[in-house]
Order: C-alpha cells, then structure tokens, then sequence
C-alpha cells in the first residue's frame, strides 16, 4: 500500500479533556493511519474543513464531558451538505451525561448517523481493526485502484 | 500592561462594566445588595469560617461535586447530599458552557434538559440564573456552599455568584486556564483572574470573607507534586495582592501514599515561606486534598477502592478538606445516590484512620525535602523571569517551559515534560524539558526510574508513560509489562 | 489420657472406624483411593504449593469465604468467584449444622432448600453428600480449595473433604471450639483435632501435602494480638506433632493499622522461635491476614471502605493471604455478585498499594516487642502448666484462665478478660483476668487506656467496649462518647 | 412496681454468634428487666422450659447465623403446647440466610407467630420501649394488680 489514510481525530464542542486525545495520537499513528490530530474543543465546522483538505476516510470524534449528545447533532448532516459523504464517523467516550447503557448511547449516536460507536474502556486494537474494515469495505474500490497503480 | 498590582478601584468598576454586559443577568448584579446579603449569612453557612474552625480542630471536611441543568434539581441534588451523604461542604459545579462563556450553548441545554426531563449539561449554568436564581440555591441549603468549575474567564461569574450568597469560589488564572482551555493566553486569564481576585478583595475589605481555592490537580495526570504546589502558591499569592485573606491550596492525590502525604506538609511549608516573604501575614491557608483525578477503573467495586484509599490518604496528609469521587466516576456524572455512596465511603475510611499516627519516617522528610527544592527552582525561576513580578514572570515561564503542565490542552502550555512513575509508584520526572530543575535533583529523578526500568526489564520508554497513565482504571498503581 | 503425643496408627484406626459409623457417608472413605486422587492433582490445585509460591514470590492470594447448600449452585458459586471475582484460592464454607455434627437437621436444610430453590443453609454440608459429592465440588474447579468450618469435632468432615480432594483445612482444637461452641470440653476438641491433624500427617507420610490452617481471628471482636497468636502457635505445635508440614497461621484485623502490621510480623518471628525450639525444621510456614471480623457497617459503601483498608493492610503486612468480606457481610450471607465485588475491591487497592514501601518505622519494632512479650507470657505458662506438654497445658491453661477469650461462648473458657481500644485504636488490655502478663506490660496497657479516657472526658468503663464494639458497624474505629 | 418483669434472652438452634446476646444481657438489664440469659445455642425446649421457671412475660430470640427461619419453627406451637402462651416472642438478628427486604423476613417470622421483629441495626432503646408497652398490653391487668397491691 503507498498512501497511509488519512483520519481525523478530536474533541469535539467545549470539551478540554486533553489525555485520551494524546493516547489516540500516539495508537493510530502506530497502527500506521495519517493521522490528523484536531486536539480538543473542535467544532463540527473545523472537522469538515480539515475532511475536505485531507481528504480524509474517517472522522473519529471524542467525547467525555457529557455534552455529546448536544455537540454532535448534525455533524453528518454538515458532512453530507460539504459532500465529504461516505466519510466514516465513529464516536467514542463518555458520550452521554451519566452512568447509561452502553446500547442506549449506541442506539442515539448511530441515528445520529455515526457508523461506530465506542465506550471509553473500548480495546483501541480492535477499534483499528474496524476502522481498517470499515475503509476497505467504503473505500474499497478506490483503494483497490490506487494498489493496483503501486504494483 | 499586566502586573502584579492590586487593581485600582477606579479601573476595576471601568473593566465591571464591560463584564457585566456580557449576558443580560449581568445587569441584576450588585456587590452591595450581595454584601448585604452575606452579613444575614450565619458563621456555620460561611466557607471561610468552616475552614478555619477544621484548621484549628484537625478536621477533615468531606465535598463532593455536583451540578445540573434545571435549578429544582439542582437544589434537591445538593439537599440530597447534605442530608443522605452528610457532606460538611456543598459544590456548584457549573457546566462547560459556561465555563467558556458560551452562554447562548448554556440556554440550549438548559430547554434541551426541560424538554427531556433530565440534565442534558454537565454542570450548573449559573451565569443563565443570574443572581435570583443562584441565591435561591445557596437559601436553600444549610452547609457552606462554593462554585466549582474550569473558567478560563470567570468574571461574571464570579460577579453573580458572590452577590448571590456563595461563599467561595475556585479556581486560578494558572489552573483554570491551562488544563481547561485551548486557545486562552496565561496573560488573559490571569489578568481576568486578577479581576476576580480583586471583587474578592473588595468583600473583604468591606466586611465579607470569600474564601478562594487555587486548582491543585491541573490535569489530573501524573502532575509532579512540585508543579501543582509551585502554581498553587503562585495563584495564591497572586490573589492574595488583590486583598484577598482566605485560600484553600489544592493538591490531586498521585497514588503513592508517601508522596502525597510528603506533597500537603511540602505545601503548608512553601506556602508560609513564600506568603511571609512578599510580607502577607493576615492570611488564613488551609490545604484541599483530591482523591484521584485521573482515569478511574469501571467497576464500581474497584472505583470503592480507589475512593477509600484516597480518603485515607487525605486523612494522613493532614488536610482540611478532601474533595470526593463516586463510583460511576469513569462512567458518566454521579446519580446523586452514587455521589452520596462516595461521601459515605470516604467518611468511613477516615473515621477509621482518623486517631491513627502513621507517619512520622525518614522517607516522608527525604519527600518533603525533594518537593521543596523543586518547588523553589520553579518559583525562584518565575520570580526571575518577570524581574520580580510574579504576574509578568508567570506569562514568561510559560512561554519558556519553565511552568509546563503535562497532558494539557493549551497551546500556551509547552507539554515538554515527561512524568513517569518510579518503581514504588511515586510520580518523577524523566524529561525536565525546559524546567528549571538542578541536575541534582533530575539525577535522583532519573536513578529512581532506572530502578523501575530494571525492574520491569526494558527501556524507559513512553509506553511507560501510557501504560502510568491507564494504570489505576486497571486495577494497578505502576504500569508494569504484563 | 490426653498427651502431645503422635497418635499411634493402631489407636489411629480404632478411633477411625467409630468416627466413620457417625453417619452413611463415612463408609464410602478410603484413604488409599483419596491419595491416589490426590496425586493426580496438579500443583496449582495444591494449596501448600501455591502457599509456599506466594511466600517465594512475596504475593498476596486472595480468598473469599462461600458455601450453599446445594452441590451445583455450589460449585457455580464457586466457578464465578474463581471467573468473575478472580479469586486466587477458593473455599467451602460448611454450614453451621454440619459444624455441630448435627448432620439429621443439615439433611432436612437441604430437603428445604430443594424446596425453596434456593440455600436455607449457611454452608455447604460435606459430610451429607459424601466424597463422591465433593469430589464433583473439586473437580470442577481450578484453583486450590479449602474446607472452611468452625467445627470441633471435625473428624468425619476431614475424612471425607480430604479423600475427596480437598488440599486444605481450616480450625484447630483451640479455635474451632471457643469461639464457635458452648459445651465441647477443651481436653475433647484438642483430641478430635489431634485425630484431623495426624489423618493429615498420614497423608504428608504417603507423599500427599495437606495445608493446614488455624482459625486466628477467634471471636473476631476486639482480640488483643497476643491472645490470637500464642493460640495460633500453640495449635500450629500441636499439629506439627501430628505429622502436618504445611501451617497457614492466622490473624484477624484489629483496625490500627500498626498494631496489624506489627501482627503479622510477630506470627512470623514467634512461630519460627517455638516451632524450632520443639525442633521442627521442615514445615512451610505461611500467614493469613483476615479482613475485619467484626460487626460491620449495614451500608454497603461504608462496608466497601473497610474492604478496602483491610485489603491494604493485608499488603502492607507481608501476609501470604487474605481473606475477603463483601459489602453485604452485615445484612447476610452474600450472593455470588457481592462476593465478587468483595475480591475485586480488595484487589484493586491491595493492587494500588502493592509497590509502596510504608513501614519501617520505630513504632512498628516496639509494638512487635510489646506482642511478642506477650506471647511469651502467655506460652511459657501455657507449657509450665502442662510441665512441657502444650496439650495438657492447653487444657489447664483455659481452665485457669491464662488462656482467656473474649466475647466466646463456651462455658470451657474463663470469659474474664476486657479488651479496649486505647486512644489510637490499639487494642489493648483493661483487665487481664487471669493472663499471666507482666506488671510492666500490663503498666503499659492502662497507661495507654489512660490516654484514652483523658482524651474523651471519662473514666475507663465497659461502655468503652460496648462503644467499641459497635464503632467500626457506626463508622469509627474507637467508640468514642457522641 | 415491685417485681421487674422478667425477660428471656438466647441464641437459637446451633448459632454460636455470642457477641450481641451479651450486650443484649447488659442492655436490658440497665433498662430494668430481670433478665434470663440462656447464652446461645438454645433450643426450642429450653427457651420454653425455662418460661414455665422464671414466669417470664417475653422471649427475645436472636438469630444471626442464617438458620432462624428453620430453627424458629413451631417456638409457638410449643408455647401454646405448654401453657406458657400468651406469652411475647420477639426475634431479632441476621434471621434468615443472604441480605433480604426486611418486610419480607418480618412477614415470615410474624407469621410463624412472633409478635415482633428486629433488623441487626434496631435502635435497642425503642425495641425496650416497645416491650414494655406490650408488656403493659398483654398482662395490664395482672400487672394493675400487683401495683395497686404495693401501694
Ligand atoms: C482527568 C479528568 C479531567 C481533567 C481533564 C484534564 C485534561 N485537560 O485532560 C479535568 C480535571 C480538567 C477535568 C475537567 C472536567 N471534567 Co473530567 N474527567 C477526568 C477523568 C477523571 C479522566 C479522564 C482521562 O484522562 N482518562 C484517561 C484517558 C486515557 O481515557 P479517556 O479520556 O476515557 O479516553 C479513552 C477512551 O475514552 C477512548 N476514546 C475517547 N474518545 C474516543 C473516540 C473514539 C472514536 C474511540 C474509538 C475511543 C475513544 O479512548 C481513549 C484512550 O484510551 C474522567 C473520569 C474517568 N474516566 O475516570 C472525568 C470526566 C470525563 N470528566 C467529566 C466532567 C463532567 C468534567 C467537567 C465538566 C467538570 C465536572 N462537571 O465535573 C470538566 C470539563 C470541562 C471541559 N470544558 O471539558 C465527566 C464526564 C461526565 C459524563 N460524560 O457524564 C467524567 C466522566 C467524570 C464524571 N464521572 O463526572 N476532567
Ligand atoms: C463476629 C462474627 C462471627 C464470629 C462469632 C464469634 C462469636 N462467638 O460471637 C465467628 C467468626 C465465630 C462467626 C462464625 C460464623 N458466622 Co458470623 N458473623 C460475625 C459478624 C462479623 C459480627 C457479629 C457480631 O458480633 N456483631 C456485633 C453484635 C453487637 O451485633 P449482632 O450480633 O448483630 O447483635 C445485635 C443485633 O443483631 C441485635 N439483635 C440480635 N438478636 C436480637 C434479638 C432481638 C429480639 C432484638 C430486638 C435485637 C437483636 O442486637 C444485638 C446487639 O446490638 C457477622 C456480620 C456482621 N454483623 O457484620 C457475621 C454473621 C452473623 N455470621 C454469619 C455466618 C454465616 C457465620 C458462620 C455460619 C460462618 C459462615 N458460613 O460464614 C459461623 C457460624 C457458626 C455458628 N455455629 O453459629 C453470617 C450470617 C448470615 C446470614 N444470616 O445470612 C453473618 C451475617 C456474616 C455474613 N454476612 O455472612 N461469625
């Protein structure tokens, strides 16, 4: 494969938790993504922006502070109006205020349009595991090309 | 320009106005009706005075954190903790809206969480109440009640909550800044931090006493115990130039007992030394001790653990108040049963170490002795940077690294250093990067973790920095191979 | 008569064939076949083995306490703990009919819990399902198990457990009777476990390691160190005698984490110095640390920081083993869940403490003095009333006094002494009944005790012990006047 | 009153739990009782038996150990059996096995005729409080008697 994909990380709306962010850096790089490391308080604007300049396959939103679910409302909607769509979205984190079933925070941020959703003691292995899915399955065509060009 | 000076009166009511215009509440406020109001405020009621009285009894007071959305709730949350969790001292932990002064986003939460019947923010939007509606909050309770948040700019905040009867009020224009905002210069934030030290100072001169707490555990995140004193006592001795006389010093529990027990004797000390010498002695320090700030494990047997410890460990450090988890800690905002299962827990593992005399060893002094060095490099070096203003020499530490919070969020933060944990779980540092620490010091630093190095069989390397920072919510306290 | 002797193998099986006619099940006992399926278990399976590698290692096992009347919800009890509540050893909790070789009623429990659909018994009844029984119980599980009971007569119940696979048991002649029986003469319980400890001896001579553990927390309420100890030693020699190689000695928390502590090293140093003086020198000694053994708080948060801060003290102590309360301890026996929680509770803080290096501080030595004097008064007695034969001095010990529990309910012991906890949470001893403890110990207890009653304003009293009782269920380690 | 009334106290079936029933003994002994200690490991016979003795107006049988609801089975039956009945039963302790709805255990052992029922944690000043009230109730009469003969 010649090109790394690229994806997006960051917290997003006004939200300062900083640490899982850094570890996300530092495991998606190792796992051998372009990553683009937007840090905390994004705003869905600046997601979409920074989609439309890398060209980016997945956004990877965190959440921990609780206002998640007010945060990311319409975050698929602005992708699909900047045409970044199919572009990945997963979420991840403390997503909702409270201590909450896990499948009632899923069941919310996948009608938001997420493809994947996460709780914060998620194996990160297995997320890039996914996210490698994921992108051969959406991009799949398009990579094959790009593979065959490098051969 | 920025200085460490008290505001002139004249400069401070020409910046109020500005303040208050900011969100229409602002225009409700009025220091005088406010200080009129906290002279009807019974001793019991006041935090200062609360404090004090633990001071001089040895009493270690219990509080948690609380907040949400919708006044009524809120209200019942603090009488449910007060009552049911026997907290000696009440929060109002404000949402993160508010604390970046998005008000408009506050009031979308606030109608989201009506319509939903259920908090939809993570804190209480005190600014959105304005002072009739705090005011409503601290009658309605019996214990002494503070404004807990993250605000970079805190003003009218601070405006608000002070008139409406809170007796006080967190937060620095260090710790508030840095390990809760992104794009904030250390020079705005202590220049409007100044300002609320300064509102403080005007209550105080004029009868009223609000106490105020510098943040001592910054990003939670395997902080070396010198940077959160060093910043700690700088913000205190910042707000003590606005004529403030109440401060409670922070510290966040960093795991190993020793360490953290060394870390509260090491703050009294500094900051007497520091206090005195810029020749402030009406001064009332008391010392808040947090139980662990960092990532908490899932299970809630496990969370009970590291809630107990920590209470006990405050109990040995000898501080005044300990600021307390609850089970669902890694997992969302308490319920306020969760909340109040914390308080009665930590109440438990204090009374149960509260007539015992545990430390008095060698190890603790050699500890203090550490933190006291470093501490004095970092203050000494920012005293120096600013040409002996402590405000100016701040700005410029931080633009040197030589003030540098690990894992935070702002881009006015270098986020050189590397901390780690030595063999028996105490917090070093492996990279000073460019803080002011003498070779000595960074030598013993280093021979502790080599010691872990060998232990663990393998190279001082990040990943022992990330596997420290995953440890306790896996159930350890270093973070070994497997 | 009575004598600290070897039982001879002849008067071995004579005694064996009447032990084995007390009920059914004893029939189907053989000791050969027991061996032979002993030698298949491999060591992680064998108590002694993972005892003596948690020695090696300088690891702390975890072990909860659990049985129900049922053989499958037993053994799926005992398959969570080991799964979900990681339990590093296992039990088998044997119900309090059984314990009184009431074995009639234990069968109508188990008639009654078919019924019910669930246990009405508090234990497992070994002897009622026979080896085949629990066989099935060891042979489902992973970890090494143990019989757990409180059984003076426990003679079929080790027939039986031990042919089936069971690779320890608990109790001793001493403390598997004052505590737990009211009319078992001491003369008959130390003959009935001379019989255990010599069918274990013939185990260990036919190649097959059997760990043996006196009960050290006694009455679990307010037991001065000393009085736990010389008993745990004295049946520790008494079991030697018979053969046993393989000795877990006890204690029980007492809340001063000092006086815990300094416990266990004493059991440590005072059992080599005994156990070597009669000239044993091949046993495995180990220590196990019991989590408060006393009334504990009916909230379950409360109840989860005295989990906690005994797991830690555990750690602290160097013991090879703990064992686990849950947080449902003061309510009933607890579902599988609590007890789960109970081990992973402990875990997490024994976990977070394990690295640390706290004690090596004056204190400590001088406690460990104080206890050993103790102990050595009390031994040496114990052996001069007998004229060197510890069994006869047992006997005469208790019958005299200087043997002497507090709180038990048989009528065999003198019930004379009064412990209280001194003003830091010590226990100590108010009136020594007939112990044969030194003025000058005893000097040093009231003058502790006077501390305390200065400090509260009152003069010493049994209201002391009633308070003290109560504290730690109420909140508090000393029973303080409200 | 001349006579104090006496009470009963023990430990039923083969519970060996002997902590509380001594502070039990202290307690309502300071509260003016006569009090009968049976110690415990008591079994049905004695506690009955030793009713007929002393005279006494109220049995308190603790129960901690988990066995209550088995050991404590027809206690009336052989109070009625024996003459000794209306006489007062109170039950208190640990009185079934595993934490349980205290309605619940109340329910059972009221309805295997115990008058009153205890929690581990009942304030011990109430429950002598009510005893003398059901005293009162109960043998008013006799005890009217008596007093007026004493004065
Ligand atoms: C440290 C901490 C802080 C520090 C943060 C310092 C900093 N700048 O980073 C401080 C003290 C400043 C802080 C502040 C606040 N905090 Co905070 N904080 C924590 C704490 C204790 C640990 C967070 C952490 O660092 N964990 C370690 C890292 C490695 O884990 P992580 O953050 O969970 O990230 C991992 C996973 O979540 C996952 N992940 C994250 N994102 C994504 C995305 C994808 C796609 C995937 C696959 C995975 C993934 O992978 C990450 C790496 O392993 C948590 C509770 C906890 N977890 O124990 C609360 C917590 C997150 N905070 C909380 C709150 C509410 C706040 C405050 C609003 C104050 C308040 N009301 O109490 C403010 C926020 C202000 C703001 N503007 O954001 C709440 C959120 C509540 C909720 N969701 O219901 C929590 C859960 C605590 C609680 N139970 O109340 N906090
Ligand atoms: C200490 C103790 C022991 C000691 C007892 C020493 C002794 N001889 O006294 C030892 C270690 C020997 C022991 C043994 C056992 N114990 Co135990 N023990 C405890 C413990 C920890 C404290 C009891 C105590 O002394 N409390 C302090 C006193 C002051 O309180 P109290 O006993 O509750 O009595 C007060 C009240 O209950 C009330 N009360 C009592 N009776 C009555 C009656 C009336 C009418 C009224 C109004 C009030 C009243 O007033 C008393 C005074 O305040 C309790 C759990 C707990 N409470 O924390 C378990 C507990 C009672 N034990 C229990 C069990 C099961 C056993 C064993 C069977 C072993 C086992 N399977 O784990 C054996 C019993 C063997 C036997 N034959 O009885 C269980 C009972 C379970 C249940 N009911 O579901 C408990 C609840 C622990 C648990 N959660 O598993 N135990």
């Amino acid at each position: 494969m010649s090109d790394k994909d690229t994806i997006i990380l960051g917290v997003i709306g006004a939200d300062c938790h900083s640490v899982g962010n850094k570890i996300l850096e530092l495991f998606f790089t190792s796992e051998g993504f372009k990553v683009v490391n937007l840090g905390v308080m994004v705003s869905q604007q600046e997601f979409v922006d920074t989609a439309i300049e890398t060209n980016a396959k997945a956004i990877l939103v965190s959440s921990l502070y609780g206002h998640g679910e007010i945060d990311c409302q319409g975050l698929r909607e602005l992708c699909i109006e900047k045409g970044v769509d199919p572009i990945i979205l997963y979420a991840g984190g403390n997503l909702v205020v409270g201590k909450t079933p896990f499948s009632v925070v899923e069941e919310k941020f996948k009608k938001m349009g997420f493809d994947r959703v996460f709780p914060p003691d998620v194996d990160l292995k297995q997320v890039a595991n996914l996210l490698r899915k994921d992108i051969q399955e959406k991009f799949g065509q398009a990579r094959q090309k790009e593979e065959e060009r490098s051969l | 320009m920025l200085k460490n000076e008290k505001i002139e009166l004249k400069e401070f009511f020409e910046l109020r106005k500005e303040v208050l215009q900011t969100w229409p509440t602002g225009q409700d406020v009025s220091i005088e009706e406010g200080m009129k109001f906290h002279r009807t405020i019974p001793e019991e009621k006041r935090f200062a005075w609360v404090m004090k009285k633990a001071l001089q009894e040895g009493k270690l007071l219990l509080q948690p954190r609380a907040g949400v959305a919708l006044i009524d709730d809120h209200i019942k949350l603090l009488r449910y903790l007060e009552n049911e969790g026997q907290a000696d001292l009440l929060p109002t932990t404000i949402d993160a809206y508010t604390r970046q002064n998005r008000y408009q986003e506050a009031e979308k939460g606030i109608e989201k969480s009506r319509q939903a019947g259920t908090s939809l923010l993570n804190g209480f939007p005190a600014v959105n109440y304005g002072v009739t509606g705090c005011r409503r909050v601290v009658e309605s309770l019996s214990k002494p009640i503070q404004v807990r948040h993250g605000t970079p700019d805190a003003r009218l905040l601070a405006e608000i909550t002070l008139a409406a009867g809170f007796t006080s009020f967190e937060g620095g224009g260090i710790s508030y800044n840095i390990p809760y905002a992104k794009r904030v210069s250390v020079e705005k934030s202590i220049r409007d931090w100044q300002y609320v030290d300064r509102l403080v100072g005007l209550y105080e001169e004029n009868g009223v006493r609000i106490n105020r707490e510098p943040f001592g555990p910054l990003t939670g995140t395997l902080v070396p115990p010198c940077l959160s004193i060093a910043i700690g006592i700088i913000e205190g001795l910042l707000a003590l130039k606005q004529g403030v006389k109440s401060i409670t010093l922070g510290y966040g529990q960093g795991g190993n007992i020793i360490q953290d027990v060394a870390a509260i004797a090491a703050i009294n000390q500094l900051a007497e030394e520091y206090f005195r010498q810029e020749e402030f002695d009406d001064y009332e320090l008391t010392t808040v001790f947090h139980q662990w700030m960092g990532g908490f494990p899932e299970d809630e047997a496990k969370a009970f653990s590291v809630i107990a410890l920590g209470a006990m460990v405050a109990k040995f450090s000898g501080a005044e108040k300990v600021i307390v988890k609850s089970p669902h800690e890694a997992m969302g905002i308490p319920t306020k049963e969760a909340n109040a299962q914390g308080l009665r827990a930590s109440r438990q593992a204090i009374n149960m170490v509260e007539d015992q005399v545990i430390f008095d060893s060698e190890d603790l002094a050699e500890e203090v002795e550490l933190i006291k060095k470093e501490v004095h490099c970092l203050i000494d070096k920012t005293y120096e940077m600013g040409a002996g203003d402590l405000a100016l020499g701040t700005v410029a530490a931080f633009e040197a690294g030589v003030l540098d919070v690990p894992f935070a969020p702002s881009i006015y933060n270098h986020g050189k250093i590397i901390p780690m944990r030595d063999t028996e779980g105490f917090i070093r540092i492996f990279n000073k990067g460019n803080l002011p620490l003498t070779e000595e010091i960074m030598n013993y630093h280093h021979q502790r973790l080599m010691e872990r190095a060998r232990a663990e069989g393998r190279v001082i390397s990040f990943e022992m920095v990330t596997d420290d920072i995953y440890a306790i919510s896996k159930g350890k306290l270093v973070g070994r191979p497997k």
